[in-house]
């Protein structure tokens, strides 16, 4: 789905949302209140302008009190590969973004990150990873890094990688590997009207960053609940 | 070896344990699912890939000063530092259980690649928890101290968790950022980033640009003790996380952008922080340094 | 990888009571060293995992000098290599077994 | 009538012809190509400045693109195969024979040009052997050669990095040859004169100033363990035992790991001013902190160190140094002097042999060895006495009139028992043997021969090779240090716990050091960084050795 048609489908009454230099901003009418979005939109790569006014809306949102849901909507590439965004800090930044989606959470918004298309590296973790709960669309196209980059550094040939992609998803790019990990939770139906399906996943928030939970069921990320749960026990008692 | 005399022990040289057992009070660390355990990856063997006993990250407990601390090492050496699914789950579970315990601090002595690529979504996945914990411990009012001086750095997601803590520290050979040098030559070329220029890999991402523009709150020598000190002083000053924090973060890093945006270089930034003769930074040794720091008033704050 | 394992026979226990002990790291031509006092006093076991595979009669030799010299009895002694070259293997069974006398 | 002047004839021609592409002495580096297709005839014989450290690369390329139509089949005598356009020459049959002595970064590509028969190689000489036959029958006819500036008159000035060019000009000027320099500016007074304007016929302004390889940075930052354990037994079982003064050091990281023992673990050993007081080296960045604890008292250099150069000017008491203040080196002076006044070669190779012959060059790669065969040599021809010299002698001596015997010099292998990649040190047999029968050499090129090494030190032990009687001592000496090398494991046990016994094998525990001693905490410097705050800021280090 394009985010036009997304937001079609999310608003059929009408929205205010607008898309600048491929960074998104803007509110619709929700459930009898409304739904702000923010995200990337158009495969753009997230640099330190883009994460601080992304993370300037979000603060906007915290500060007017309504409690009202955020929708981080995500087709990008990865963080803004440069030297002036480095210079001025672009681990601040991105990190700032992510703060700021965090704090809302705590401050009562429920966040739901969307990812349409593809997403990256940096930028990813900034965005739609820092949402209480990630719903994805079929097609969507998060990735690490391509496979052919991983064949370069890890200098095993495409064709073995490929292979191997197809029984262990930890390293390997793509929607389903990203669900099979739990960082995604839920992949929506593109056929059906998404404010519902919104609604539901925000009426069912997880209460604990149950991520973990998802990798071991779904086989993506076979110990690390185990591991967390260990660590946590242990140093609990001591 | 010798023994863990944290005036001598340099921490770019010290393994993730040296750096541990020298920083805390003596005997008073702590490990948990150490290496006798052998919680290894379940995934390197698929790339025939070595393995270590503790999947390159210390954590467990200690005290600093007499006061209880969450603690957790990357080990630089091992696969880059990177956080891979075992490795970023310790992670995980360290801060986690800091928001039940409240430990006077949690300390990350971070020195990392990024993500390990052969376990590349659970790394990023790791990652993204690893951040939510931070910010759960932070609100809870446990300070998250970053300490970075390792040969790895502090780059990608290492990064991102970086500036989610409540401060950092940083010595002279410690750099931060999200893409490094190589992945910025790799992808937009030599002419955007000459990753063999050294000198220029320090001025952009390293210890004494992030302290000048207030990317980091402490500059180190390069000892043990020193982050120790480093450590205390910031633990005991640790910014609450909360919207004023946060507003304050973005008026501070907007104002970076306004003043610095069209600089081309870091001496270009140094020159506009008002220090005398930019080209002498890097020379400079600590006490120098923190001489020209005190002039720069970006680089005190509580906006992180 | 390669998985080697050596059992020896020493005429004496390591010295010391520490438990455990690790020295090294898995990097480009180092290695990890793990040693447990799991054993029977007189048994020494070597288990090694390396990426470097045909350097067997190598590896025998370097532990067969470590055992005679140090007489690790009642250690077992796990490596992680990294393809480190024979003298850094010696350096660090000797650190290894200096930790656990300490 | 003979005509004794028909040298001089043919210069003053090529120098006619010169002088339509200059303006008096100074040709524009546009100009060059022009310049050398003037000056040039073919088959002549043609050095072309360039060793491990500055390169005439201006000329270098301009010689490259030169028309082969009329430059062709010149004979080549130079230093240095270093910079492509060295083997580039070779291809378009501008060039046709060569005799050399070194080929660091080039080696594979020379290999594989003999192989080819681009090449016809006279031989593969040492630095002092090439200079030498310049006077004898290479002599050339064209120098090329490179400076930093000049005047209009030619006066020439080098720079720290003077070098080959004396030699070259020496032997070119004084036999009828053209010497065309490149220099980096045209000045209207050169801060010294290295070389007299009278004896450089063409300068030409280069477009960029000449290059020099930091060959001699060793960052001490990678130094490990074992080298730092090698560094220790060398100091404590040569250097104090023969009370090494005088000494001449290899560039691999062994050496530079005792250069940076020296203010450490040679001071609590008490050997300051004992050992190591004079060198003929090039300046080690990692020699900084031995000179600056008044360990070192005189340094005389071969070339100079890029980032050296403020540091030198300011130690006068210690380099060399002219009056405006900079570092005069010499290669050929101080090859002399690391062959005849020094008591001691300390330096690595890649390959051992059983025999003790050793060579850095490989099956694929003819590396040439510069210097390393002249300072790792016993020179015949000493008649100075001197402690350490003597104590060598006796050592070796087995019969004969003690009054009729005289010293020797100590060649010290210091070498790790395996290389990069698991890669064995001691072999059964050299691999410059095998390349030597591939492409037809006479001479197989080892570096050092058996019969000139003393010592060899891996972080085994000492094998001190001068107290062995016979030829099973010897190689069973190899073996005991040859550590687990196939060369190592293959030893008789009981004959090297012999050897030991009779002190021709040292291990650590006999020379009193603990290996697990042998720690980075024991190096002056560890890092690069280090090396500037010991210069007091005068070491300026290339960009690619900070990390700052």
């Amino acid at each position: 789905m394009t985010l036009a048609e997304i937001l079609a489908s999310l608003f059929p009454e009408g929205h205010a949302v607008t898309v600048a230099d491929g960074l998104v901003a803007g509110e619709g009418p929700f459930e009898g209140g409304r739904l702000r979005v923010i995200g990337v939109d158009g495969d753009a790569p997230l640099g330190v302008e883009g994460a601080l006014t992304l993370a300037g809306h979000v603060l906007d949102a915290v500060r007017a009190g309504d409690k009202a849901p955020i929708l981080v909507a995500v087709d990008s590439d990865s963080q803004r590969m440069s030297r002036r965004d480095e210079l001025l800090g672009l681990n601040e930044c991105l990190a700032h973004l992510a703060k700021a989606l965090l704090l809302a959470d705590r401050r009562g918004h429920p966040t739901v990150g969307l990812l349409y298309g593809h997403s990256a590296a940096g930028a990813f973790i900034a965005t739609a990873l820092a949402t209480r709960v990630l719903a994805a669309l079929p097609g969507a196209n998060p990735s690490v890094m391509d496979l052919p980059s991983v064949a370069r550094v890890t200098k095993l040939p495409l064709e073995k990688l490929q292979e191997m992609a197809k029984s262990t998803p930890v390293f390997a790019p793509g929607l389903d590997n990203m669900l099979a990990t739990g960082a995604v939770h839920a992949v929506l139906d593109p056929e059906k009207p998404l404010g519902p399906q919104i609604r539901d996943l925000i009426a069912v928030l997880p209460e604990r960053d149950e991520r973990d939970r998802l990798g071991q069921e779904r086989g993506g990320r076979p110990v690390a609940e185990a591991i967390a749960k260990a660590v946590a026990d242990q140093i609990r008692a001591g | 070896m010798a023994g863990p005399d944290r005036d001598r022990l340099s921490w770019y040289e010290a393994s993730a344990r040296q750096r541990l057992d020298a920083l805390l009070d003596p005997g008073s660390f702590t490990e948990v699912l150490g290496p006798a355990e052998r919680r290894m990856s379940p995934h390197l063997p698929l790339f025939d890939l070595p393995r270590a006993f503790d999947d390159g990250i210390v954590v467990g407990s200690g005290s600093l000063d007499g006061k209880t601390m969450f603690v957790a090492a990357q080990e630089g050496r091992f696969m880059g530092g990177a956080f891979g699914e075992v490795h970023g789950a310790k992670l995980v579970g360290l801060l986690r259980a800091a928001l039940d315990v409240k430990p006077a601090a949690v300390l990350l002595l971070l020195d990392t690649g990024g993500v390990r690529l052969q376990e590349a979504n659970a790394g990023e996945t790791a990652i993204a928890e690893a951040m939510r914990a931070i910010v759960a411990a932070r609100a809870a009012g446990v300070p998250v101290v970053g300490l970075i001086g390792g040969r790895a750095g502090c780059f990608g997601g290492g990064g991102l968790i970086a500036g989610t803590c409540s401060r950092l520290a940083v010595s002279e050979g410690g750099r931060i950022s999200v893409s490094g040098p190589e992945v910025i030559e790799t992808n937009k070329g030599a002419e955007e980033f000459d990753s063999k220029d050294r000198a220029l890999v320090w001025r952009t991402m390293g210890g004494k640009h992030r302290r000048l523009i207030g990317g980091a709150d402490a500059f180190c020598a390069d000892t043990v003790s020193a982050f120790r000190e480093a450590a205390l002083r910031l633990i005991a000053d640790a910014p609450a996380f909360d919207l004023d924090t946060l507003t304050a973060e973005q008026a501070r890093l907007r104002a970076r952008i306004d003043r610095f945006g069209q600089c081309r270089d870091a001496t270009d930034i140094w020159a506009k922080l008002g220090v005398n003769d930019p080209d002498a930074v890097p020379a400079m040794d600590t006490g120098a340094f923190d001489e020209t720091v005190a002039q720069a008033r970006e680089a005190v704050h509580d906006a992180r | 990888m390669e998985s080697l394992t050596f059992r020896h026979t020493t005429t004496k226990p390591l010295p010391g009571t520490k438990p455990q002990a690790i020295t090294g790291v898995v990097a480009s031509g180092n290695l990890e060293i793990l040693l447990e006092r799991v054993l029977p006093p007189d048994a020494c076991e070597v288990a090694i995992e390396t990426p470097v595979a045909g350097y067997g009669p190598v590896w025998e030799a370097v532990v067969a000098d470590f055992v005679a010299r140090a007489q690790p009895g009642g250690v077992r002694i796990s490596i992680n290599d990294g393809g480190a070259r024979p003298d850094t293997v010696s350096l660090r069974l000797l650190q290894g077994a200096r930790l656990m006398e300490a | 009538m003979a005509d004794w002047r028909g040298e001089r004839k043919a210069r003053d021609a090529r120098i006619e012809a010169g002088r339509a592409h200059a303006n008096g002495k100074v040709v524009p580096a546009g100009d060059a190509v022009a310049l050398l297709e003037a000056v040039l005839k073919p088959g002549d014989r043609v050095c072309l400045e360039g060793d491990n450290q500055k390169q005439a690369d201006c000329l270098a390329r301009a010689l490259s693109q030169c028309d082969p139509g009329k430059v062709h089949g010149l004979h080549m005598v130079q230093s240095g195969i270093v910079l492509p356009e060295h083997l580039d020459v070779f291809e378009t049959g501008i060039a046709e024979r060569l005799d050399y002595s070194y080929s660091g970064p080039q080696g594979a590509r020379v290999a594989k040009m003999l192989y080819g028969g681009q090449i016809k190689l006279g031989a593969v000489h040492t630095y002092l052997e090439l200079f030498a036959r310049y006077f004898i029958d290479l002599t050339p006819h064209v120098a090329l050669i490179a400076g930093v500036s000049a005047d209009r008159e030619g006066n020439l000035y080098t720079g720290p990095n003077t070098e080959d060019t004396p030699t070259i000009v020496e032997a070119t000027h004084f036999k009828n040859g053209v010497v065309v320099a490149q220099v980096n500016e045209i000045v209207d007074k050169v801060p010294r004169v290295d070389i007299p304007g009278d004896r450089v016929d063409f300068v030409v302004e280069a477009d960029t100033p000449f290059f020099v390889e930091p060959l001699f940075t060793r960052d001490p930052a990678a130094m490990t363990e074992t080298q730092i354990l090698i560094a220790m037994m060398a100091i404590k079982g040569i250097y104090a035992e023969y009370g090494v003064r005088r000494l001449n050091h290899g560039i691999g990281f062994g050496t530079a790991a005792i250069e940076l023992l020296l203010p450490t673990y040679g001071e609590k050993l008490g050997l300051k001013g004992e050992i190591a007081t004079h060198f003929a080296l090039n300046p080690h960045p990692t020699l900084i902190p031995a000179i600056e604890s008044g360990w070192v008292r005189q340094v005389h250099c071969f070339g100079s160190e890029v980032g050296m150069d403020r540091y030198i000017r300011e130690r006068p008491d210690v380099f060399f140094t002219g009056a405006d203040g900079s570092l005069r080196s010499n290669r050929a002076l101080c090859q002399t002097a690391g062959l005849y006044a020094c008591d001691m070669f300390i330096g690595a190779t890649l390959q051992i042999d059983l025999m003790g012959h050793s060579s850095t060059v490989t099956q694929s790669r003819v590396a040439g060895f510069g210097g390393a065969p002249n300072m790792g040599s016993d020179p015949h021809g000493r008649r100075h006495p001197s402690d350490p010299w003597m104590k060598a002698g006796r050592e070796a001596q087995i019969v004969g009139d003690p009054a009729l015997m005289r010293g020797r010099k100590l060649v010290v292998q210091l070498v790790e028992t395996f290389g990069d990649k698991l890669v064995p040190t001691f072999v059964e047999k050299l691999d410059a043997m095998e390349l030597a029968k591939k492409i037809g050499l006479e001479l197989a090129p080892v570096m050092i021969y058996a019969d000139d090494v003393t010592h060899i030190v891996t972080e085994e032990g000492i094998a001190n090779l001068l107290l062995c009687r016979d030829a099973d001592d010897r190689e069973q000496a190899i073996r005991g240090v040859a550590g687990y090398t196939e060369i190592g494991r293959g030893r008789d046990r009981a004959k090297v716990e012999e050897l030991r016994a009779r002190g021709i094998i040292r291990r650590p525990e006999d020379l009193g050091i603990e290996p697990l001693d042998a720690d980075r905490s024991l190096l002056a410097a560890r890092s690069i960084k280090d090396l500037v705050h010991w210069s007091g800021g005068l070491y300026e280090p290339p960009a690619r050795f900070r990390n700052w």
